[in-house]
């Protein structure tokens, strides 16, 4: 059932002094400023706390440590012709572990198409990530979408589409069904800076903030949308402020600080699911590498202007942080690195035994709950073409020669 | 039997799915409080609720997008858009969203939603109040699209989209929302999507038409008798599916075919339909299919009657088709 | 040429103290004040100065109240029959009026479809736009769209369009295009409180800021979208301030006060002309009638709520100020009165004496620069058509009997 | 003459007629420094300057919005959409405003902006980055729709359709972007809009093709003359004009007409040609018109060779097409 509906808020007095006061951009107070609770060297700020125990914190130190060696290797696989795309998260780490620990087990999560870790963290298997980056027979999409375009429902990580911002107001439908049903869900959402200029984010935003519905509107703001940076996209001074046009909470978070991701996040997810309404959180983070594989940032991105971020790697202030905490010294660091090395490799040993293609009638299968009379036909049609000439499903006869 | 008009019609389907199935949930601009700009769903928020009649900002991308969430989380929504003419704010939210969602997911999330929308001219609407985009939905795998012509089929198979596994656009032919009159069952009433209705048995000449042009279709068929053409009317009722069946068993008998609609000409679904009956009739054709439709050009104000394929020009091409 | 681009502004810094900030609804500072100059006894604010000579200040009250025994006329006319659809501007002719006038003569108009006044004051003839309510061989928009969407090209006030908001982007390409060429011309564009939700107002206003355009966004808030209010349409406490989102400037203004409307909009154009960026102008106002013809508010909204607003009429204040002044006594009133009205009857008589239909050719017309083969070839069908059968143009014929 | 790819030809168009015209402007994400993801503007914004050369915000919608308003100004807009799949958020733009814009206005706003956008399958790019949506656009009056399958015809096709008074969607085949090379005349090269070519003559079939497939067309023809079917190839360049009298006087000497395309096959252009087909060549048609199309199913990844209607399909099409 519905919370009790939102008063509306008073505006402002009207000034009948005969002189005009604007909103001029610059004169917002620092109402702002970024959210952290660890600095570059791994110091805990005065007076904070940890907000997960050792043992978690470890074990998200390990996830980031996967996603960095992951993403590097499979940047390799690309460049050796293995798999044909790919879009990772490096130097964005912190962003999407400390978000999607924040979040309860039974919530939503919308991923863009940089969140794999988020999934990874609800149980997708390792190898059935792989199978979809190679579209084999083991995906569990089934080598119908790109690489990095994974869905995972048993863990409530929803199917990725390439359009982006159009998750925004899924979410914002899925926040709205779970008041209907009176279950405690909430839905993040991850998007990019450049998202934010898309029409989606614009109607997710005022249809969450109308209704008052519990949503955590969650931007990695990397600086980037392929080429263009992020003062190209918007000329506002935060992405945070962009709230104000809502109605909504906004905050501005450290995004290469895992505890303060994490902190802001689960408060945000509190509110939410108090019935106060969603929140827009801006991770201030960097792309530090290409796009995706389909992008060399060379041509329009000087090294040196990411030199600055790589001091800010999210992964070596955790490791600070837990260093300083004695949780974990040089040994356990290389023995961990190594753990992970043997297991993505042995995942993608895995993933490359399956098949290397899903059966041709399941490109036919779910257009509809049921194939229609089209895609019978046109099954058939193929199996008939298939079967006349092999060249059919066999590019190099074609293309090639 | 009750008489009902297609208004009336839509709101009793809407109203029994939402008394049957607590997940069924309705939204769109002005479609609360007030009931819709046509009062199609007039008294349902007074009945279930805002929280299941919901009265939402001015976005149909937005209705849209949140409906799919809803459908995601297992609701069964029913989000309306205001005209046909709206709905293109929301086209990439169902063209590339609600349509691929179990495609994309390898199965893993369906998308049944039901998106109700007015089409058509004939209301004095110009360029913005008139437009019949069926085929740029016919065009896209993964949804259904369903045209009522009669508030019987209106009732029914509005009951059946809402109930259908996959998502559903629901093309109500506003032209003929009031002047439609008909029986309509009380109680529960389901039509399976995919079958046409043969409306008038004939033998000389098959007349396809769904939603508004149906009757104009139907009028055009009486006219023809009375000069001794035998039509046979087939109402399609449902776009995608089709019922292909119904329309080769009817041209094999006939060897003609006229189709009719109010879209333009050019890739309107007149075109699929003329390319189907002939690969499935070519043997039997004794004379091209011929195309009765709206012209290529915006749907016109005041011209209106000039542009809508009404009976007249359909009864020139019967005319012109059995004596080819 | 383009302006110099605009040095990204800085960021807020960064808070390392371990508490975390966040923009909450209710704390926006009184940054929004509701501008007026005028108060609803027709007293002048102190210090402030009427922004217009006398004589433009009676020929905009001239205007008002034309506007208003306008729309008052053919709501009857529409009533009787004899029109099709009307929706008009009764209680917001302030918000129109005074910011049309307020534009330099080479600006641009981009109205929403209340707004014909300032398609008036750009010299459409009232024959002319009745002609296009009756959409008859006279209309100089051929017929082809509804009643209240003309166009007026020698005035520069563009084509209407039903569908809401798009014409805001639009705005904001003639003010870049402007910029390319190098002429000192700014577009005004006109839409709804409820227009503020769809996906193109987002569009619009990011691109003018992130480009610096010179465009004033006039929003016309009269509370209602139809039957939904304003409340929820957006959570936000102001439309003005969703001018933050974007890093633009923001002004709430009395839109039923004339001269606080030409006042801001005047100090819009004046930034917009200086390079110093796109402005959003929230004129606050009410829509005392139902949305249209088609509609009626009853169903939705009880007549109380209407009543405080009468008293702020935007005519009855300007009324009073000019009576003030000294430059409007009870007969000039009454004179002016019955003057618009024999000008509104007149036009009306002329209107209605062209041909009821353009002739069917123009049908085909200006789909394309020159028809193509299919209007062509279609024409001549219908002709075929016609010729063959009366009953093709006449709807009697066919749906009636 | 120069030997140029698709890219290149797109890119030499552009720079000409920038040159030739200051009031030619491109827009879109990443076209301006970067020169766009495919390399089609490399090098505009360091001769032309970023205020004539200028990357967007990401908003398809408020690329072609902000375009509208350039043109009605009196530039001459070429927006581009990185992929065509991303069209969908600009839709309403499209259909609602730049097709309509001259007519609604009674002929006072003219607006000719060029969206130049990368359709197709075949570079591995799955449901979101391989869709030929031509259809949908066809099917709205006001635009005019072109898609060269060569160098030569990007270059000279593209030139003629930036001139062009009225909207003109550009639809680059990316599958041969880089691998479809020919001579491209230096300097300026200006084709007519609406011409077919007919890039093979023969006699016993019409084989009818557009951008990328007319590649696969044309091997498929190749092949067939081996087997002694004489196909003739023609490849349409222009989809809305489309040139009737070509397709009509080969199909009236073949009797026999295979339609090829990418797209899904219902309500797609193939249908139209059917229809049109059928309409016009009743009595010289020996066997139905066949369509080798994509199939109705969003696009997808790893299956794509079986999808795309590839040479050895249209083989298969041409050899039952004269054998019926
Ligand atoms: C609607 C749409 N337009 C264009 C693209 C092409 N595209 C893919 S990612 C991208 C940039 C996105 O930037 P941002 O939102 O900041 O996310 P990031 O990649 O930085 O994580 C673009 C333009 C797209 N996917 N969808
Ligand atoms: C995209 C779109 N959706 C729906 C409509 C139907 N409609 C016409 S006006 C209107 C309300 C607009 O409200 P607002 O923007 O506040 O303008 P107002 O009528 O109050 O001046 C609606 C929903 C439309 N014209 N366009
Ligand atoms: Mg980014
Ligand atoms: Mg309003």
């Amino acid at each position: 059932m519905p919370r009790t509906k939102p008063k509306p808020r008073p505006p402002p007095p009207a000034s009948r002094d005969g002189t005009a006061r604007q909103w001029a951009p610059g004169r917002l107070p620092e109402e702002f400023p970024l959210h952290a609770l660890v600095d570059e060297e791994g110091r805990l700020a005065q007076g904070a706390a940890v907000p997960v125990p050792d043992a978690e914190l470890v074990a998200l130190y390990r996830w980031m440590v996967l996603e960095r060696q992951l993403d590097e290797r499979m940047i390799t696989l690309q460049r050796q012709g293995r798999i044909g795309f790919y879009v990772g998260s490096i130097g964005e780490e912190a962003t999407v572990f400390g978000s999607a620990a924040a979040m309860a087990p039974q919530d939503w999560i919308f991923p863009s198409y940089r969140e794999h870790g988020a999934a990874f963290l609800r149980g997708l298997p390792l190898e059935a990530f792989m199978c979809g980056l190679l579209g084999n027979a083991g995906d569990p999409g089934r080598g119908r979408q790109m690489p990095c375009h994974e869905s995972w429902a048993p863990g409530r990580f929803v199917s990725i589409s390439s359009p982006v911002a159009t998750q925004l107001p899924q979410a914002v439908g899925v926040a709205w069904a779970a008041r209907i049903r009176g279950d405690d869900v909430v839905p993040l959402v991850y998007f990019g800076d450049g998202s934010t200029s898309a029409h989606d984010f614009h109607t997710g935003l005022n249809f969450a903030a109308v209704q008052r519905l519990g949503v955590v509107f969650a931007c990695r703001n990397n600086g980037w949308a392929i080429s263009v940076p992020r003062e190209r996209q918007t000329a506002s001074e935060t992405i945070a402020q962009k709230a104000i046009a809502y109605g909504m909470r906004g905050e501005r978070v450290d995004g290469n600080d895992l505890l303060a991701v994490l902190d802001a996040t689960r408060r945000a997810r509190a509110r939410a699911a108090a019935g106060e309404g969603p929140t827009l959180l801006e991770f201030v983070t960097y792309r530090l590498e290409g796009h995706s594989t389909s992008d060399d940032p060379r041509a329009y991105r000087p090294a040196e202007v990411v030199e600055p971020w790589k001091k800010k790697d999210p992964i070596l202030r955790l490791r600070r942080l837990l260093q300083r905490r004695g949780l974990l010294d040089e040994a356990a660091a290389a023995a961990l690195l190594e753990e992970v090395r043997v297991e993505i490799q042995a995942a993608l040993r895995q993933a490359e035994a399956k098949p290397a293609k899903p059966p041709v009638e399941s490109l036919f299968e779910d257009v509809y709950a049921v194939p229609m009379r089209q895609q019978v036909e046109q099954l058939a049609e193929l199996r008939e073409a298939m079967a006349a000439d092999p060249r059919v499903a066999n590019p190099r006869h074609v293309d090639g020669a | 039997m009750p008489v009902m008009n297609i208004i009336q019609a839509v709101n009793d389907a809407l109203r029994l799915e939402m008394r049957r199935d607590p997940s069924v949930v309705v939204l769109g601009e002005d479609v609360g409080a007030f009931g819709g700009v046509f009062r199609a769903t007039a008294g349902l928020q007074q009945e279930f609720g805002a929280a299941r009649v919901i009265d939402t900002p001015l976005a149909e991308g937005g209705i849209v997008g949140t409906a799919i969430g809803m459908a995601l989380y297992g609701l069964r929504a029913v989000p309306e858009i205001q005209f046909a003419d709206f709905i293109f704010p929301a086209f990439d939210q169902i063209v590339n969203e609600v349509a691929k969602y179990r495609h994309r997911s390898g199965g893993q999330y369906p998308c049944p939603i039901t998106i109700r929308t007015p089409y058509g001219g004939g209301i004095k609407g110009g360029h913005y109040h008139s437009q019949s985009p069926e085929a740029l939905f016919i065009h896209t795998p993964g949804l259904k699209v369903v045209c009522p012509a009669t508030p019987r089929d209106a009732k029914g198979l509005l009951a059946a989209a809402i109930r259908d596994p996959d998502p559903v656009l629901f093309l109500e032919p506003k032209r003929v929302y009031r002047a439609a009159k008909g029986e309509v069952p009380e109680g529960e009433l389901v039509l399976p999507l995919g079958q046409a209705a043969v409306t008038r048995v004939g033998t000389q000449v098959t007349l396809i038409a769904w939603g508004a042009m149906w009757h104009e279709a139907d009028r055009a068929a009486a006219e023809a008798a009375a000069e001794g053409i035998d039509v046979e009317v087939l109402d399609l009722r449902s776009l995608q599916p089709l019922d292909l069946d119904a329309i080769v068993a009817s041209v094999r008998k006939t060897g003609r075919a006229v189709v009719v609609h109010e879209a333009p000409r050019t890739c309107g679904f007149g075109g699929e339909l003329s390319a189907l009956i002939q690969e499935h009739c070519f043997l039997s054709l004794e004379a091209p299919v011929v195309r009765v439709t709206g012209f290529d050009t915006p749907f016109p104000y005041t011209l209106e009657n000039e542009y809508l394929p009404r009976a007249p020009r359909i009864l020139k091409a019967l005319r012109e088709t059995v004596n080819f």
